[in-house]
């Protein structure tokens, strides 16, 4: 697998997905995009409430970072990272209801859209919106496995943008520092809302400054989810073995707009054209149909999306709205 | 909302006054002295080029004004605050757009530390102004909707100002970008679009540390800013065939607080209901109560009554937001109560 | 001061009780709780080793528990609180130390943004306590002087704890480290080495949320917490002689607030004080001043006063910084004025 | 002039100090040292108020550094570079009028020892407590210069500690993406407060991760008043020209406690004893005498440094304290 460390290709040691886990991406990833293409398409119906954040495009970061964790490690995803949480058990319908604003949902009405997709019992950290908030938090959590002396794992994302804040420099000192069992996964979608790369930074290379703090930072192809698996999987085998923390970098493109209302008329319309060629869910099928995996078998997996999504959606529309006499609740533990 | 939300009462219509929406006013504002004043600028993530902010205020700008002046900034509210005070240090009057309120958080000690602290200690002059889109009740969510006023009115060195009207919201944001001290105004989302009102032309200022009657009464008043002033006056129409007389003050600014105003007020009706969106608990509703039990204590008649946002973060699905927030039906409900007393 | 602080009236004294200094019963605190629960780990600038932290008050605790739970940061208290964040959700108890309550501001969002909403949202509980070494009057200007309570008190999901005593130094840090939410505790730099008291050995705890009578009495309540406790009992020894009998009311929670405590106090009274050091306007005096003016109204017989910082930056000179602060003369005129009113 | 840029040696053009330059930066240096060794001396004796800071070893930073600087550049110096704001022209009465809070006192009595000492007559921006505030300061002066096409440059400091804070990236970001004439010194003395380097960042190289931000950044011998002059003219002189930020390690050692109270048991001795031999005020007046410069000017400079220093001294404790009713004032402009 070739990745690129610190601005020049190197090969390392593959760990490749094996038959199995590509078919499991391949499930995840379809259901991800059904997920989104569904909730894209409530929105625009008014069905939806508040806003809503799509991830089309990044379903091989999310899915291909998540599937290299343990069951035991913590993720702490950001929102455009659906694919996570479903990969990691949360349960489609809880994530509806939570857009929703319905008691059923993960938040129970509490939070909004993608934020607040906490839980604890699968090991995920829910998003909070303070850009790059995740990155201390699940950092605190890995240093919480360090402490305690358990052999696992914390993960977390940021994109460009979140990559240019404070927390980012400071978190990654002290994950060095302090050698602690954690992954970053640097969504570069090369977008922060309206603002291209070239606004955000002078050289766009955000891995090649990271071994400098002396942490392990490659940069890897975003849309191929074999690429990310392997990169995430190296890392989280690192960090398991005392090795220390890792970044990676994944380099995709944010295919609709920054929200749900936003019609990302400043993206340029060549750049899209360009990386639709490369969209991770059908170039991924493309490659397993190649490699032998019968049509039919995908074909099952995309219909079985779609059944679940549907349901979902069901389940969740008819799901009752908190209790306005709840309000106060929930507060203080 | 009758008379123009009480702005004919106060400012001489110019012949060139138009019909504009909140919104508008704001842009209006930055680009009159945008127009004025080559020393400000704007800068904040998003608002420049084409795109014109997350919430369109800056729209144009860029276009008119170009790119050295509407500085589209990373994801970095500390240090582009911190950057529009060293800019401002040396004479210039950066306009910061927090994309959303919610994110002045990050940006807090480059603001309470260094920026309301500075001329006190004789650093110099930060003359800069904060836009900071605020406000719930439109299912935004815990991340999207808050009012943190009451941080920045806590601290000594900042002045903090509220629009309520498209007149002031021009007006104070022009008067904001002249002051020489550091402003944060609080702009209220939820009247972006809704509301419309007569808007000077030109380069008008209304005053800050002035708050303005929205309706005169005599039995209760019901002190207010922001959006809450519209529920205030919606409250106050639904009483007043009961026979029920409301005076409605707007505060405008809430640092420093039009402390004569509020008594003046306060000693009129001798009942005082006090009513934003942002949390109750050391609001600026309990500093507005606190002044008035202490200086027009003979004049009270009731209790003081405060309504504010629970006690929660702003949680997002619509019966709970609506349980959270104050609303006209509470606010009718509290002017019974006291109008009873 | 008379009678240790009031704790002798509250609390059953065990034969192990001690003589000591407020900072000496936080380290003890910290040296029980540590040992009670293997959870328990304190983290923060120059807390760890020999040093021990500015103050020493987390020394030894690194000799006798390791570097492992005692744990050097480096200067970046945004992402070290929010790392205590994450290793509270994930079941530890981190004590963050932040080096002078004035850097509180540098670790806002990690505070306000994540942990008092964490609960809430579902995300899970966040049982941490930050020490915040806070207030003045001992010469340390503008940026290690500061009392930045009111924010926190403003923001829904955090508990605010500010010990007046050894005796509550120690039980409420205990009470704070063993609450499952975020609390934050304000420990008074002058009081520190200034006062000593009997303390409770082994696992004593002082409940949160509960205020306590220093100095009962029947003419005016002052209200108080943290240093402004003793400068209250000098004040209130001072107009004894004259006959006037005030009550000192120790609020030592400040979120949430005794409410009860608080309107019993001034209900018997009718003349309520609220004494704080940290900036007046819109502080935590404002709370408790709005919360008697509108729930125990009937039974107020003057004005209710609050006395805090002024409306500036703490001053550094010794001049300007008692003209800044609270002191027992200017608490005593507030009595004897509210006494004749 | 010999720099390491990058993790490598690397030879540079040299921006030399002439005869004219060696002597007035050796003025600075004397007078520096002798106000800091009276301070420190005044506040042994029970003579201050409140505490301070010593800049002892710290010498050649803040004087070769300010001396880089034109008369109408901006500089931020922090709370050890007591040498840049003698050579801008602050009197030393009025800082030792602010360090005993007189009414005199460059804050008036406001701010307290070698915090708030500002004077934007002399260019000064004063230090603000919290660290590392200075920087997207002094880079937003440098943003007004650039906005106003003006040919001035903003320079500011920080120390290791400072480097960790989330606040140096944010800002070297948009230095870099903003082009801004702005030089920032990192005065890495090896400690903040108590925590050696060791404990504060796992690669001690702080210069070595800037360039991946796109800025020139060198690391120079702190204790060599002539490389930090030639490395910081340099980017002064890159910086007016339209060359961008840069950034300057200079690498030195703090050789008292923290601030005035601290005893700094926990420096290894041997650390201070080999640093004492590299004294940047002896080793510079050795070198001096060796070119050629007669013992006796120099001799006359620390004559006369003693002299100011004491006179300073001497009017600032008989100046009069603040009026207390005055507390109120300044608050507003
Ligand atoms: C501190 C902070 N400032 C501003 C925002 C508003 N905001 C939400 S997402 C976003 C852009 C994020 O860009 P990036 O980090 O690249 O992630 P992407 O959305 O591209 O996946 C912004 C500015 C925020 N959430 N937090
Ligand atoms: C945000 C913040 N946290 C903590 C402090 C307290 N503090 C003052 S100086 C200092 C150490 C600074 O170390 P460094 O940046 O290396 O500068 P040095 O003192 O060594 O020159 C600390 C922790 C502060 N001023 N600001
Ligand atoms: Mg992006
Ligand atoms: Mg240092």
């Amino acid at each position: 697998m070739a990745v690129v460390a610190n601005g020049a290709t190197v090969r390392v040691d593959s760990i490749s997905m094996n038959e199995t886990t590509r078919r499991t991406a391949y499930r995840w990833m379809t259901l991800t995009r059904t997920f989104d293409e569904t909730m894209v398409a409530m929105w625009k119906q008014g069905r939806g409430i508040g806003g809503t954040f799509s991830e089309r495009g990044h379903e091989a970061v999310s899915v291909g970072a998540g599937l290299a964790l343990g069951p035991d490690d913590v993720v702490a995803p950001m929102h455009r990272d659906l694919g996570t949480y479903l990969l990691r058990g949360m349960a489609p319908e809880r994530i509806f209801g939570n857009l929703l604003g319905r008691e059923m949902g993960v938040s129970a009405g509490r939070d909004s859209n993608l934020h607040g997709l906490g839980d604890l019992d699968l090991n995920i950290i829910g998003f909070i919106s303070h850009i790059p908030q995740a990155i201390p938090t699940a950092l605190g959590a890995a240093m919480a496995f360090r402490y305690r002396d358990e052999s696992r794992v914390a993960m977390t994302f940021v994109g460009d943008g979140g990559s240019c804040s404070g927390a980012f420099h400071e978190s990654l000192n002290m994950a060095a520092l302090y050698n602690a069992p954690f992954v970053l996964i640097i969504e570069n979608n090369q977008y922060a809302y309206s603002t291209p790369l070239s606004q955000q930074m002078k050289v766009a290379d955000i891995a090649g400054r990271l071994p400098g703090y002396g942490l392990s930072a490659v940069t890897v192809d975003g849309n191929d989810v074999e690429a990310v698996y392997d990169a995430a999987a190296k890392a989280v085998e690192r960090a398991r073995s005392g090795g220390g923390p890792s970044v990676i970098e994944a380099r995709t493109m944010r295919m609709l707009g920054h929200a749900i209302h936003d019609g990302a008329e400043y993206v340029p319309e060549a750049l899209l054209t360009e990386w639709q060629k490369r969209d991770p869910v059908l170039t991924f099928r493309a490659r397993l149909i190649e490699s032998g995996v019968p049509e039919a078998d995908l074909a099952a997996l995309d219909e079985q999306a779609a059944v679940e999504i549907a349901e979902a959606v069901r389940v969740a529309e008819a799901a009752p709205m908190p209790d306005p006499a709840s309000v106060g609740q929930r507060v203080y533990a | 909302m009758s008379d123009n939300f009480g702005f004919a009462n106060t400012v001489d219509r110019a012949s060139d006054d138009r019909t504009l929406t909140y919104l508008e006013a704001i842009t209006e504002a930055l680009f009159v002295e945008m127009d004025r004043d080559e020393n400000v600028l704007v800068m904040g993530e998003d608002v420049g080029g084409e795109f014109g902010g997350a919430f369109k205020a800056t729209k144009g700008l860029a276009a008119k004004f170009g790119d050295r002046r509407v500085i589209n900034t990373p994801i970095a509210e500390l240090s582009f605050t911190g950057m529009a005070n060293g800019m401002a240090l040396m004479g210039l009057r950066p306009v910061v757009e927090m994309q959303f309120a919610d994110f002045i958080s990050s940006a807090f000690d480059s603001i309470v530390q260094f920026a309301a602290t500075s001329h006190y200690r004789g650093i110099g002059k930060v003359p800069w102004v904060i836009r900071a889109p605020s406000d719930g009740g439109i299912r935004s969510g815990p991340f999207h909707s808050q009012n943190p006023e009451a941080w920045f009115v806590h601290t000594p060195g900042l002045k903090v100002v509220a629009p309520s009207t498209p007149a002031d919201a021009k007006g104070l944001l022009a008067a904001a970008i002249r002051d020489d001290n550091p402003v944060i105004y609080f702009e209220a989302k939820p009247l972006y679009r809704s509301i419309k009102g007569l808007v000077p032309g030109g380069g008008y200022v209304s005053e800050i540390g002035k708050a303005a009657i929205r309706r005169p009464g005599s039995d209760v008043t019901v002190i207010a800013y922001g959006t809450q002033v519209h529920t205030t006056l919606e409250a106050a129409h639904l009483v007043a065939d009961d026979g029920i007389d409301v005076e409605v003050l707007d505060l405008r600014t809430l640092k420093p607080l039009d402390t004569s105003a509020i008594l003046e007020t306060a000693t009129k009706t001798g009942k005082v209901i006090i009513v934003h969106a942002a949390n109750r608990m050391v609001g600026v509703g309990a500093e507005v109560a606190a002044l008035i039990a202490e200086e027009a204590f003979e004049s009270l008649d009731a209790p003081i009554v405060r309504i504010g946002g629970l006690d929660t973060p702003v949680p997002f699905s619509p019966p709970l937001e609506d349980a959270y927030r104050p609303t006209a039906a509470k606010i009718e409900a509290a002017i019974r109560k006291l109008a009873d007393y």
